[in-house]
């Protein structure tokens, strides 16, 4: 069984080629390893690869099981899996933040402190449309072009769910 | 010794009180809003009181509250920890008069270094080094600008009232001062109700070291050396340490003994802290004091082998120190990093969320003081510090290479956190050789952003885990997730 | 330096040495028998290998295989811990003659101290003070009665290649000496196939204080300051602290030097403890050296500063000492705990298994040296250590509220282990005045007993979660247990 | 719905009298508690009894889930749950060790070291009948009382699992 995973933007196609025990051939891109492999908790696999030891903490996002957290080594990354069932039905929208221009959207949980429009208002490009706030921090969303307000979802004070749709723009 | 005391705090400075408490064989009150009923100090206490909604307002800032819990609970005193309540002068009163001991200083000491301009006057008068400054009533144009004159250019216009920033302008040329001095006293309303300002030389690029003090309630006053708190984003402290690359035995010394001074102006007791801007050519100016513990005590802490909190504790039950300046020790060298839940390659925007799992570094010369654990879900309404990090070695390298294995060592899953990015800094040829000022972290933002590159194998490896992760998953779809699993009470229904 | 080092060793003491390696920019490669392949040593290095079978025999102790793996990886020093090969002359010879560096002092050192009459010969003539006693060649009865009645009964019979209590008989009357001498004689020549053995006079009552050395390869040789390990069961140290409170600094002074003459009549060089039997009239007496780490290391460290594994791979590779005698600071006091997986309940019988949860103490003076981790088995192959708990105060009260305090935050489920017993230990009248010896634990064997009655609330709240949990699993029966959803790789089949 | 729960070899009859959220009225013999409970983690339970807080962490034991391990303030005890389907078929040899004194079996895994016996043997009181070593120390097996070797359900050198079933006695 083939899986595309894509990590720090680059992808990586997986194959099992073999195994025995704990004792796997796998294929990444071109390359083939011999790699004996212990998971060690539900977040955790040693690996090693011949003589390199690689000890990765992973854990599949609770909203989506092909998007990963990942600590290696001093990193802290995110990566995605593609599969036979998602390759085709996937859009770039899949990989981090969405990429649709008119939907605002916040990556963490937060309240919402400041609205400065209505519904069909015209928002000029790089105006602030909403402002939210996390942990005493706030951030300001803006339109990336002029255009014009098609739904507000939430209202000033709404405590938000990280990648809740706030706004749509069109 | 007092039989029970009461936390008024959340998260790590919580748990790190409990635990110096119990060792006393003191009994422990925590407090919790509605965010931290699962909160590790919540946990660990001999008692646990809920008062109110997540927002500090509802909860944490409430002093009759705490006042309410302490007499229901029997605490003879009251921890206020940092942040919060802890430097405010009416709620060392209130506490003074409900028969409560509030552990730090009373209400007037508060209030004097609370006001920049009363601090300042204190200050000159009792021979310590303030920035060279005008501060006095006549706030007319022309003596403004008389003043300022005298001063140079640039100079700061700062809020009397002040704090974080708010109320402060930079100016560079004389044209702009009226205007600037009419737009700080405008901010400095709104912000504090009080639109008093006063004028400060502009010390550029200057490093931020603070010297800690203790004082009991019988006049004997003692500093415990310096902090190195240059290392700084956004006016926040990223990273402290101690012995300061910078400091001299005799500047610490003279330094040493103007904290002590400054101490002594406002009868202090309690531990403090007292900031100094100090320049290149080791000029150095007393910025503000801290009427409390600060975040960063633990480096002071690992140094001395003082126990800060336990000789607050002893303060405010009345006992003398034990400690004269003479026996007070600075062995080897001290770093804290604040390890916090926000995304370096991001604009340092806070990650609130669940944490899947964590594990803390371990063994020689370091020191956690956290409060988070595995399942543990940061809540959004408070400050995003999971915990600080503190290492020991017998000199600046031997910390510096031990910082680096710690954060090696430190594994959170589940959220974005600014663990990598420390990392970076500790690899800074700059910060290695010791040389930075306040200005480090804007300087080399290019050289802390996250590689281009990556070992290839170790993503090839990365990437068997994950395919190994996901089929394992797949095959397994009865068994949810581990977060799932440890989903809170409400399952029980 | 060296750029890569191979730990032969296991658990704990491996991933100690890693850390420090690690810290000095130096790669680590792990070795692993079948029982440790998922053990955090293995984890953590930068490279791995199998050696053998679980059996120490078939992996821990196979010198050529151990040779074999540092050839194939580069690896230019070989650090052996303690236990296994740490105290073998052939091994430390044959990484010589292999061109291997072995981290500990050489063959000849090692020799003369494992062989205990060679080493009591050799400390007589350096002017080290030894148990009196009888070692030389002549062993007719009559020579043996004569000799044993200058000691004075009782006395101590003591095979010379001995160790662990094997080929040792205390004889307390003197129609009972020469059937003991044969005896004694028959299990040495069985158990280490040399069957001379030698007197020595009983020490009551001792105590068991060692000093730590290091020593370079340039003949520099200094002590750090003693550690007292009187807390035994059946020989093993279950606690240990320094300072000793029975030591006095003109006896330290006395003793450290003596230590010093110790370890340069044998050109040592590396890390190593002369281990002493101190009398209540501190009369002392030379017992064995240690030519390797000793497991209490850390609480040196913690109070001297120095980093002993650091000091080790520096004298290794060729460096000279950078501390002078006179630079040795002693500061606090610190102890240790060694965490067991034993039921002290049911006669400290092993408890090897599968920690299903464990969560290490943490903030101001905590250090732990472990290597297990949530969802790890221990192994029944070898010591049933899991970690060492080690705290510092700022005296030895300090340290003690400090232990206690450490060892309620310790949570290990799923096996029984010792940190209740050790919690009453510290608890103990005669342990918190310092009064003790090696006959502690015998002597209050019955107040160390777990304590019949508990707090009634207590146990309510215990009986809650368990109704809770009992029913909450009853409800989501197809959440299987968290060891069973962490089993290993087998499943993926 | 009651539990019968022996922990520190006392029973307690506990039972839940109300629910509301997190928060229980629960009764533990004749005593009645106001609880506020949280499950922190699979392991973990956080109560509030009135003000006194306890955290307790537990688990099933892998091979009975009526029998605990708990951790709860310095002490490590085990506890046995009795339900209406267990409280006529339970025995006492369900909690702790067996009871039954012609098994012998060890609580630890471990490896045979010595049989002193063959099947058919008499074996006096307090003689060792097997020798079993987990961890470097070994442990002898005794016979309580005057007996005969039934069966012997292993050999030396064999590594056995905890509470295997080694040698019956008659």
């Amino acid at each position: 069984m083939k899986l595309d995973i894509n990590i720090f933007d680059e992808n990586r196609r997986v194959e099992m080629l073999s195994q025995s025990c704990n004792n796997l051939v796998i294929k990444v891109n071109d390359k083939i390893y011999n790699v004996d492999v212990k998971q060690t908790s539900s977040f955790e696999y040693s690996l090693l690869l011949a003589q390199n030891s690689y000890n990765i903490e992973l854990a599949a996002t609770e909203n989506n099981p092909k998007k990963y957290f990942i600590n290696h080594g001093i990193d802290n990354l995110t990566a995605t899996v593609t599969d036979c069932q998602s390759r085709y039905a996937q859009t770039r929208a899949v990989f981090g933040h969405t990429d649709n221009k008119n939907l605002i959207q916040t990556p963490m949980p937060g309240k919402v402190i400041k609205i400065f429009f209505n519904e069909g208002d015209k928002v000029k490009a790089g105006e602030t449309v909403i402002i939210v706030e996390a942990m005493k921090m706030q951030s300001e969303y803006k339109s990336s072009d002029d255009k014009t307000v098609k739904k507000i979802l939430v209202k000033e004070g709404d405590t938000i769910e990280s990648n809740q749709p706030l706004v749509i723009l069109e | 010794m007092f039989k029970k005391i009461l936390i008024a705090n959340r998260g790590e400075i919580a748990l790190r009180i409990i635990r110096s408490a119990r060792e006393m064989g003191i009994q422990t009150v925590a407090v919790f809003s509605d965010a931290d009923r699962e909160s590790m100090p919540v946990k660990v206490a001999d008692e646990a009181y809920y008062i109110g909604k997540s927002s500090a307002n509802e909860s944490y800032l409430v002093a009759e509250k705490l006042i309410e819990v302490a007499k229901k609970s029997g605490a003879e005193a009251i921890h206020p920890g940092y942040g919060f309540l802890s430097e405010n002068a009416s709620f060392s009163e209130l506490c003074k008069k409900e028969g409560i001991v509030f552990i730090g200083p009373d209400a007037n000491a508060i209030r004097t270094m609370g006001d920049k301009i009363t601090a300042r006057k204190t200050m000159m008068k009792s021979g310590v080094n303030v920035v060279p400054g005008y501060q006095d009533a006549d706030s007319s144009d022309e003596k403004i600008l008389i003043e300022a004159r005298k001063i140079g250019f640039p100079v700061m216009v700062k809020a009397s009232a002040g704090g974080g920033g708010k109320g402060m302008r930079l100016v560079h040329e004389e044209k702009d001062l009226l205007n600037a001095v009419k737009m700080a006293k405008g901010e400095a309303k709104s912000a504090f109700g009080n639109d008093t300002v006063y004028l400060e030389k502009y010390i550029n690029s200057p490093h931020h070291i603070e010297f800690q003090i203790l004082a009991d309630k019988h006049g004997n006053v003692i500093h415990i050396n310096e902090r190195e708190c240059s290392v700084q984003r956004r006016h926040q402290k990223v990273i402290e340490e101690t012995p300061s690359p910078l400091m001299t035995a005799e500047l610490r010394q003279i330094m040493g003994n103007q904290a002590v001074l400054a101490a002594k102006s406002v009868n202090y007791s309690g531990a403090g802290t007292i900031e100094f801007l100090v320049d290149d050519n080791l000029n150095f100016y007393f910025l503000e004091m801290n009427t409390r513990l600060q975040v960063e005590h633990p480096i002071t802490e690992m140094t001395s082998g003082i126990d800060l909190v336990k000789e607050q504790i002893r303060i405010a039950y009345g006992e003398k120190l034990t400690i004269a300046q003479k026996d007070v020790k600075q062995t080897g060298h001290s770093i804290e990093c604040r390890i916090y839940a926000e995304d370096p390659d991001n604009n340092f925007m806070p990650s609130p969320g669940k944490i899947l799992n964590i594990k803390e570094p371990s063994g020689i010369g370091i020191r956690v003081d956290g409060y988070v654990y595995s399942g543990f879900t940061i809540p959004m309404n408070y400050d995003p510090m999971i915990a600080k990090l503190i290492v020991a070695g017998k000199d600046r390298n031997d910390a510096v290479e031990r910082m680096r294995r710690a954060l090696l060592e430190y594994r959170i899953l589940g959220l974005k956190h600014n663990i990598p990015y420390l990392y970076r800094i500790f690899k800074h040829q700059k910060f290695i050789e010791g040389k930075y000022d306040t200005r480090f972290i804007e300087m080399y933002s290019e050289d802390l952003k996250i590689p281009k590159t990556q070992n290839s194998e170790k993503l090839d490896a990365t990437a068997i885990a994950i395919y190994l992760d996901y089929f394992n998953r797949a095959k397994n779809n009865t068994v949810t997730n581990e977060f799932k699993q440890n989903s809170n009470w409400k399952k029980f229904n």
